[in-house]
Order: structure tokens, then C-alpha cells, then sequence
């Protein structure tokens, strides 16, 4: 069956910017992307967890995007000009997609 | 009763004795917790349940000039409390002007949670209080942040630090008027003061009846949550920013007693005025500030609040904020 | 008390004023939400209590043949409604016989919420009802789909459309009935009817007294729910299905009227029994659809349910049908 | 009444009832759920009801010697039970010693469900209890996790099996003896203890009253979750296996009614004190035991306790204990 | 430490489909599978967030399943047969594991 | 814009021995992790799902950890020997980063 390559970016960001990131990828025009939940984690800032928290500040969210390679550079610049000031980080790898035209 | 009787009553009711469970079991490391999604359904109905009794309160009672002067006087003290919590830091401490702000934010505004606190302990008392005491609570939220993110600005450019944000303030600002709290509170204030007492008589069995069990489920949470933040954030405080946790409540509160000595608020009412105003945010505050002043460490902000000031206020500040009342309150 | 009275009167209660809260405020972009689980859990609660409530009803009354005609009628609506609805649709718009049949098959089938809605306001102005509606509201929930499959089927082909479903039917039918609902409802009213009184003295506190306090809370998150489908989905939704929204839930509730009139209910029941009939479903049978007529977009059926129809049920239509039911209801 | 209608009353009670609906739907494959926050929600009021009622049953007695008696005897039969079943398990099965070691300390260890179960079965026939029981609960918690592990050890050694464990047994033990439902048990015990009938008086709205409905709730859950475990797991279980499940509680039942018989414990109170050793646990040991014997398998012990002891209990052994309970207790 | 080279499928689709998805993975005898929440998503159907939700229909989740190279034909076959009626999207990617007897 | 490789890791671990990989995870000196939650899955002990249980034994948790290569070596070496008795796998993976300091 015939694939295309694509691009997936993850990224985990703190609860109280994640609409802040949305509309920065929508403004990059991607064609999609899916919030999952966190439990915990640990970061240079030290280990957390939701059971430690009250309120959005310090939980963090998972952004998974997958989207076109020629878009990746714009993308990565705007977010992480926006990372710069916000807690989070962004990993990109390779996939492969069976619709190109969904993406 | 003495401050000190009062101190102990406090203390030895269930809901202060529920908090310390709680934080003796995080200290512990004990794996007990509160399901999230739960601890945020309780959040909802003690906001609902005062919001709602609240208003029924004033479908008696209507509306009073007074009620407008204790709105204007909470808002004020609101915007000014973070001038001089953020004096203070920057004299006492050397954290930066925006670390400082941050934090004066936080005290500027109010915690819901203390302050449904206070109406137990007023309520154990036999003590009445005026129902728009709730709409006060959700006044006196916002206008803190205004305050502190003019101070960021300033110190921040004496500083030479960059705080030129991303973020539109109004957006914010409108966010922040919009956020959960304050709409299930006016919201629920509305709707008591619509339906009075006889709609008060028909959900009474939900809001009312098991009020003060459910607090209790929900101070247990807070003790959980409070010591794990205690547990790894307590590091990271200095001790002149420790000793202001304590220290800013009580200064907040003898403010407000002043204030409050003019507006002839009932005995109940005043404790209440004066436990806004000592009280501390760590909820909707350190998620505005994560977008407004993101360079301010929520690690010191968060566990200065939640840490030190809400067990503080919970434990001992509600009856010596009760005692301050006695001082000034209408009889 | 007049149409109007009763239209206000029902619109005035806590209940209503808890949706229009969490409508307004999803509309306005609060982040206000009931946390997902708990809302789930409320659902679940009212089915419980309204099923062991009916059971106990039962228990007390017996089994009597009206019993049966009112499911048979009931059922029978379900499964005529979808063809009215379709034929509606389908003459007025311009939606595809696959998205039309989704929709009729809404409209066919039942809105537990809606049901319970209904039975505060009966309750409200002292009106008992048949014990045995709560089983009606069970029985008349997957009739529907059956109608809008077969409907879907004929009018696909003739559009030349593909609807060979990978779904076999009987297996989709046996999960349909099978759903959280119909189990919960039908369980608890069994338990109901064998515990009897005696069992609901012992759960009273729980499932009775703070009933109608949650019900308010959880209208709070419909409200909610409601107000950010309606944000998302009006724009898909043309004049025309918008108008379908409102009328079609007025054209079943006449001919529910009608059916009525024969079974010799009581007001109480009668009224109920209308508001099945209007009511459209907005969880069991969009997640059948999204199996069933995956082709069918749930951007359309799921806003014109839940966005349009329920809104309308509970504020305008449920004292509507009160009207209707007075004036057919045996007295 | 005679042992049949005790059990007979007790299986047509809602409690139990809503257990088999529970555990009807999962067989059936209804997509029925109580959602995961919203049971250890439940699970977490109902211990701390009971803890708390029986803190302030304490406060009104006072200590007494025979409290001390009790949880030593409790506290033996935990460290003895695994004992008996590990031999019983060896010779009738084909189990390794890590698999029937890790079933032996859920059999030493208790369910606080059907404790709470046992005294609503109690209090149905307006009997009376003594309130430490629920520390007796706590008591009995961890000591069978110790034996298991000797147990386990000994066998593995004389097997050839490698259990050097990269646990430390006192890492371990600190965990369980902190894990949540000690905690909140013991805690709310000693909350109770201390704020007493007044206490009590202020949060019995909410700890008291809907109790007996949120027992309801989450036996259904139970049902649920006991029959998926059933469809999943019971094809994991051998004949002899299956009959350990129905047998190891009488036998323990049998040693418990012995073992309480100088007690001098009041009729409901000997009651529980069997049916805590007739119980097994399926919530702390079995996490324990993923730590401390990772080679023992879940399916098998899981399986075992949910889903064949546990429905057990509920419904036959309750009643059996009650029986067993007045041929020995004082009166 | 010794590797071995596997495929990552990442599959985002609608709660209702989920068990149908399922067992096409059981059929293909995969050796195994994660189901995972999702809060909130972006795609060609528009924004979506679980507090806009009541129900299952919208409701997205995420299905993670590592898997031997020569099953993904016939699996991406099946999967992208299912996907064309179904709300969802796949995205597949290069793993390695250490028991390669596992997958 | 300048990327980094790292490398992905993807735990699927029964929840009980939460903490003790994230011990491992620690004392290898990983930068950081991400704890995720898990609702069903199936492998070889069979299909399972939160909703057929009551307390964290079969309940499995997904840890997302990026690292650095020379890291990987020893991680591997200890997560392997721990995954040897617990529930869980783990799966490798490139990923590019943005921040390498972060890592
Ligand atoms: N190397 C990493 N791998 C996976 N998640 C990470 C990593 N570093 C940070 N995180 C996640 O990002 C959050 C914030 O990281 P930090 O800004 O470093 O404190 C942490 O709490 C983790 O949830
Ligand atoms: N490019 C993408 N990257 C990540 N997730 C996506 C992407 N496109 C779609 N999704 C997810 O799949 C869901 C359905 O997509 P769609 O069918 O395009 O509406 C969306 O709500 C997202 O959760
Ligand atoms: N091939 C796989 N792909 C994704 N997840 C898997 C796979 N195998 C196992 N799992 C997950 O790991 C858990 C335990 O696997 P097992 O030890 O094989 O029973 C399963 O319940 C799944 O959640
Ligand atoms: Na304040
Ligand atoms: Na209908
Ligand atoms: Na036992």
C-alpha cells in the first residue's frame, strides 16, 4: 500500500498556553492536531503530578501534529520563539501517512 | 469565646482536622488522593452552593447602598494589596520585580476555599453574614492582576528585564473575568436571588444539607495537594519569602479591618470582608500569570500561596480574623 | 394555571436558569466545564433514581393492561416517527437520505433528560404520573433506529448512494439495547419493584432528597454542552433543518397527543408520555449512527438534537405539553 | 430468623441487587461504566463514613482492653490465614508456591467493601456494633502480606525459583502500610474520635444519610467490574482453584467464630469479625503483590477474589457469618 | 544492547469505531495494542474538545501498535479500508525493541 | 532552523511499578520524562480496560522519555532488566529536538 512521508511534531506544554499554541498552529495553517492528557513528569524544573496540583498552572498537555515536511520549518520557528517564554518542549520524527491528502 | 478558644474550636473542627489528615498523608507519602475530576466537581459545588445561598439572601433582604460600598471597598483594597505586598518582597527579599509581582498578584486576590472556610466557622458561631459577601469574592478576584502586571512593567524596566508580552491584556483581562470560578459563583448568586427562598427549598437537600461534609472531603484534598506542593516546593523559598506567607495575611488583614470599620457590616460579614482580603489566590492567579508574566517562577508563587498561606489562614487566620472583626463590626 | 404561567414558571425554576447559566457561559467562551466523569456520573445517578422511583411506583400499583398498551403505543411512535420526520426532511432540505434518516432516527428515539426535566416540572405543580413511564422511556429509545436504517437503506439506493454497512444489524440492535441507559434505567426500576417501598426508605436520602439539586448542576454542564455544539455546529445547519429543530418536536408532540387520548393516563403520565414523544435523542443514537451511517454527519444531527431541540424542549416545550396533555388526560 | 431468610433478606436487598444488575451487565457486554474517578470517589466516601461512625462510637465508650484483644486476634488471624491457605492451595492445585503464596495474602487480608457490606447487613436487623471494628479493618490489612512473602520465599528456595526480589521488603511494607484505604480509614476514625457526636452532627448529612444509596452505586460498580474480570478471567482458573475461592472463606469463618468466641464481642460486632476474615482483598494486596512476587499471576489471583470470593461474600457468606456470629457472641 | 527494528502504528479515531478497530487489529493478529485518551483535537470536521461532548459520538481516542514489518500491509489494507468510512487517521513510524519475541 | 537528534523512548508499564522505573529512569540521569495515561490494551496476557478494574494492578501507564544516544546504552540495559519482571515494553525511536541543552 502506498504511503507518504510526513513529519509528526510532539509537543508538552504547560495547561494554562495550550490555546496560545493552537492558535499558532492554526495560524500556520496545519491541518490537524490532537491534545492528549499528562499525568506527571519530570523536567528541569522538577517532578510534578496532577495529584500535587489545584488549578491548571504546572499541569502540563501532550499536542501531537502531523503535517507536511515543507511546513516544518515555519512551524518550528514560531513555536519555539513561542517555547522560549512558555514551559514545554517540541520532539519531531518521521511517519508515515496512507492520505496524503488529509494532511 | 478568647482568640484562643476560638483557635481551638477552629482547629478541632472536622474540616481543619480533614486538612491535616491530608497534609500529614502527603508529608507521609502515602498514596491517598482525591480523583482530580472529583476534587474539581467539589470545587463546583461549594462555589455553586454559596454562590446560591448568597443570592437567596438577598432576594430578602434587597438591595442596600451598603452593598455597593463593600464591593467598591474590596475592589480597592484588591488593586492596592499587591503595592504593598510588592513593596515589601522587593525591600525583604531579592527576588526580581517580577517574581515579586507575580506574587503580589496572588495576594491581591482572594481564595474561594478559605474564605467558604470562614463561612463555617462564622456559621459554627451562630453568626449571620450578609449574602452578597459572596459577590464580593468574585469582585475582589480580578482586579490584583491589574496592579501587579503595572508593577511588572515598571520594575521590569527599571530592571531592564523584557516583560514586552505576547499577550493582549484585555484578552486576558477578559479571560480572566470569565474563568470558572467567577461564573459559577455570580452565576449561581443570580440564580438564588431569582428563585429566593422557595427555590432554596426545593435544592436544599443538594446544596445545603451536606455542605459541610463535602468540605470537608474537599479540605482533605486541599491537605493532600498542599503537601505535596510543601514537599517539593518548600525548597525553593528563601526564608524572608517564608516568613511573608505568614506575614502578608496578617497585614492584609488589619487593612481590611480598618476598611471594613466604616461600611457597618454585620460581626459575621466583617470576618468575612477581613478573610478575602488576608486570603490568597492559587488558582486563577498563577494560571494568568503563567501567560501574563511567564518569567515568574510558579514554584515560589504557587508554594507560597497554597503552601504556607492557605494552611495559615485555614488553621489560625480565620479566628484571629474573627477576633479583628469583634473589634469593628456593627452590632 | 395558564399555558403562559406554566411557561414561566417552568423557565423561572432553578433548573432551567442552571442550563441558560452554562449556555450563556459557553457561549461567552468561559472555561467553565463539569469534569467529563462527573458529569457521566450525574447521568447515571438521575437514571438510577428515576428508575428505582418508577419501580417502587409499580410495586405499589401492580401490573395492569394499560401498562402494556402504553408500551405498545409508545414503541409504535418510535418507529412511525422517523418515516414523518424523513419524509419532512427530505421535501424541505436539501440533506441527503443518509443525513436525513440519521436525523429521523433522532427524533424517534427518546431524551432521558428531557424525560426527567419533565417529570420536575409534573412534580412541581403536584401531579403524580404513572410509575411506568420510566419503562416507556426505555422502550421507546431503539425503535427509531430500526425505521431509519430501513430508510436510509431504501433511499440510498435510489439515490445510488453505498450504504452496504460492514455493520451486521442484529449485532449493532443487541449493542443499542444493550446501552449504559437502557441497562441502568431497566435495572433500577426492577429493583425498585422488587425492593419496594421498604427499599426505597432505606436509599431515599440518596437518590431522592438531593434529586432535583442535581439535576440542576448537571442541566449546568447540558447548558454548557449545549452552548459549545451550537458555537461549533449552527453554521452547518441551513434554514430550513434549523426550522425542523424547532417544529418537528411540536408536530411529534401532537401526534403523541392524539395516541394519547385512548390510554386514559393521567395527567401526569399523559404530559410525560408527550414528552418522550418530542424529545430526541443526543447520546445513544448519535454513537449508533457513527456505526450505522457513518456517512451521516454528526455536525448536523448531533447540533440539531442537542444544540436546537433540547434547548426548546426544556424551556418552551415541556409546559407546552403540559397544555397539550390537559386537554386529553383522563381525570 | 433462621439463616435462610437471612439470606434470602439480604440477597433481595438493594445493595446486593444492584450488585447483580452490575454484574449481569458486564456479562452481557453492556457498555455500562461508573467511571474510574467517580468509584474511588465512592470508595473513598464510604471509608470515610465508616471511619469516621466508628470514631465516634469509640469516643462515646472509651478505650476498653478488649479493643487491644481484638486487633491482636485480628491481627493473628491476618499472619496465620495465608499460612493455612498456602498449604491448602499446595496440596489441592498445581500451582507454583509464588502463585499460591500470592493468593494466600489475599485470603490473610481483607475487602473494606464487604466489610461495609457486613455492617449494613448488621444494621439492617437493627443490630448494633462495636465501632473499632473498622480499626480492626485497618489492623488486618497488611500483617498477611508478611507471611505471604515468607511463605512465598520458603517455597520458591525448596522450588528452585529465583524470588530474590529487587524490592526492599521495608520499602515495600512502609508502602502498604501508608496505601490510601489505611489512611482514610484510620484517619477518619481518628477525626471521629476526636470531634465526637458533635462532630458527627454537623457532617451526618452528608457521611450518614445518603450512605446506604452510595453503597448502592458502588456495588453496582462492583458487579460491573467483577464480571469483566470473570468473562476475562475465569478460563485462567483450574477446578480446585475455583472451589479454594467458595471454600477459603468458611474456613476462615470457621477459625474467625472460634477465635471470637472469648472475645466477648456483642453479636454484630462478632459478625464483622468474621466476615473480615472470611473476606479477601482485591485492591492493596494485589498491587503489592505486582511488586513483591511480580512472577505470581493476577489473572489467577485477581480472579480468584473478585470475581469468585467477593460475589460470594455479598451474597451467601454475609448471612452465613451472621448465622455462625450468634451461635458464639455475647449477649 | 541488541535491538530490533519494528513498525509504530499511531491510529486517531472516533469512540465509536474503537472496538471495530479492534478487533481488524486481532484479526491481523497483532500481539498487542495501548488505547489511549484524547482531551481535544483540530481536523478537516473542525475544533473539537471533550467539554463540547456529551456521548461518545466526537469523541476521539488514540491506539498505539507495535508491530513486524511484514503485518503492515495487510494491516494498513484493513486499517485504511475501515478508516475511509470512519473518522480517524494512521501514522506509522520506525521503532526498535529489545524482545523482539514480544511483537 | 538548527534540530538535534535525540532519541524517543516509549514505555508501556503496569502502574504499581510506576515508581520504581521512574527511579531508574532518575538515577540514569535522564533530563526529563512524561508520564501519560493509558484507558485499554491488549498483549499477551490478553485484552484488559480501566473499566474492568478496581486498583492499579493490570492497570498499565505510557512513559515518554527524550534523551540523549549516549544515554540509550545504559537506559536500555536497566530498563530491560527491570521490564524482565515487570509488565511492559519499550520502543526506540529518532526523534530531532530544538533545544539540545534541554536534553
Ligand atoms: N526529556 C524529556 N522527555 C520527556 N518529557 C520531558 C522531558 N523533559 C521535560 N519533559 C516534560 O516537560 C515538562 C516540563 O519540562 P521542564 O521545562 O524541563 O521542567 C516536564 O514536567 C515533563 O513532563
Ligand atoms: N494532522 C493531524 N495531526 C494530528 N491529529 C490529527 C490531524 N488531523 C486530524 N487529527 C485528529 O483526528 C481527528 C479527526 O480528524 P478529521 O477527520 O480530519 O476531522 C481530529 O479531531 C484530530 O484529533
Ligand atoms: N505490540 C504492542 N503494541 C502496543 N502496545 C502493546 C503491545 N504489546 C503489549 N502492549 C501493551 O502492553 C500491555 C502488556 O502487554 P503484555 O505484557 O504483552 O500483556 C498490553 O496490555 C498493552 O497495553
Ligand atoms: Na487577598
Ligand atoms: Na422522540
Ligand atoms: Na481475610
Amino acid at each position: 500500500m502506498q504511503t507518504h512521508p510526513k513529519k509528526r511534531l510532539e509537543l508538552i506544554i504547560e495547561a494554562p498556553a495550550l490555546n496560545r499554541l493552537l492558535d499558532i498552529l492554526d495560524k500556520q495553517e496545519v491541518s490537524g492536531y490532537t491534545v492528549m492528557p499528562v499525568l506527571a513528569g519530570r523536567g528541569r524544573q522538577g517532578r510534578w503530578s496532577r495529584d500535587g496540583l489545584v488549578g491548571m498552572a504546572g499541569q502540563m498537555l501532550m499536542v501531537v501534529c502531523v503535517t507536511s515536511d515543507h511546513r516544518v520549518p515555519a512551524l518550528l520557528e514560531a513555536v519555539s520563539k513561542f517555547l522560549a517564554r512558555q514551559i514545554g518542549i517540541v520532539a519531531i520524527s518521521d511517519v508515515e501517512v496512507i492520505r496524503t491528502e488529509h494532511f | 469565646m478568647s482568640p484562643i478558644d476560638l483557635a481551638l474550636a477552629n482547629i478541632l473542627s472536622p474540616m481543619v482536622l480533614f486538612f491535616a489528615l491530608g497534609l500529614a498523608a502527603a508529608l507521609a507519602r502515602s498514596d491517598l488522593t482525591v480523583p482530580e475530576q472529583v476534587a474539581k466537581f467539589l470545587a463546583l459545588y461549594l462555589m455553586m452552593s454559596i454562590g446560591f445561598k448568597g443570592g437567596v439572601e438577598v432576594a430578602k433582604t434587597g438591595l442596600t447602598a451598603r452593598m455597593v460600598w463593600v464591593m467598591v471597598a474590596g475592589g480597592a483594597l484588591s488593586l492596592f494589596i499587591p503595592v504593598l505586598a510588592y513593596g515589601i518582597l522587593r525591600r525583604i527579599s531579592k527576588l526580581s520585580a517580577i517574581d515579586s509581582a507575580a506574587i503580589a498578584a496572588h495576594y491581591g486576590s482572594i481564595s474561594v476555599v478559605t474564605f467558604v472556610a470562614g463561612t463555617q466557622a462564622v456559621a459554627a458561631l451562630g453568626l449571620p453574614y450578609e449574602g452578597y459577601m459572596v459577590a464580593l469574592a468574585a469582585v475582589m478576584e480580578t482586579p490584583a492582576i491589574v496592579s501587579a502586571l503595572l508593577l511588572a512593567h515598571r520594575g521590569a524596566v527599571r530592571d531592564g528585564a523584557d516583560v514586552s508580552s505576547q499577550e493582549s491584556t484585555s484578552a486576558l483581562m477578559k479571560e480572566i473575568a470569565l474563568n470558572a470560578s467567577v461564573v459559577i459563583l455570580v452565576g449561581s448568586f443570580i440564580i438564588g436571588w431569582i428563585t429566593g427562598p422557595s427555590g432554596l427549598a426545593r435544592i436544599a437537600p443538594f446544596i445545603v444539607d451536606p455542605f459541610f461534609g463535602i468540605l470537608c472531603l474537599f479540605l482533605l484534598d486541599m491537605g493532600l495537594v498542599a503537601g505535596r506542593g510543601m514537599r517539593e516546593g518548600l525548597k525553593h523559598l528563601s526564608w524572608p519569602v517564608l516568613a511573608f506567607g505568614f506575614v502578608m495575611p496578617l497585614i492584609s488583614a488589619v487593612i481590611a479591618t480598618v476598611v471594613a470599620w466604616p461600611l457597618g457590616l454585620s460581626l459575621g460579614g466583617t470576618a468575612l470582608f477581613i478573610t478575602l482580603a488576608a486570603s490568597a489566590s492559587y488558582i486563577a492567579v498563577p494560571a494568568a500569570m503563567r501567560l501574563a508574566l511567564p518569567e515568574a517562577r510558579p514554584s515560589i508563587y504557587l508554594t507560597l500561596s497554597l503552601g504556607v498561606t492557605f494552611p495559615f489562614n485555614l488553621t489560625i487566620g480565620i479566628p484571629l480574623y474573627l477576633a479583628l472583626a469583634a473589634l469593628v463590626a456593627a452590632r
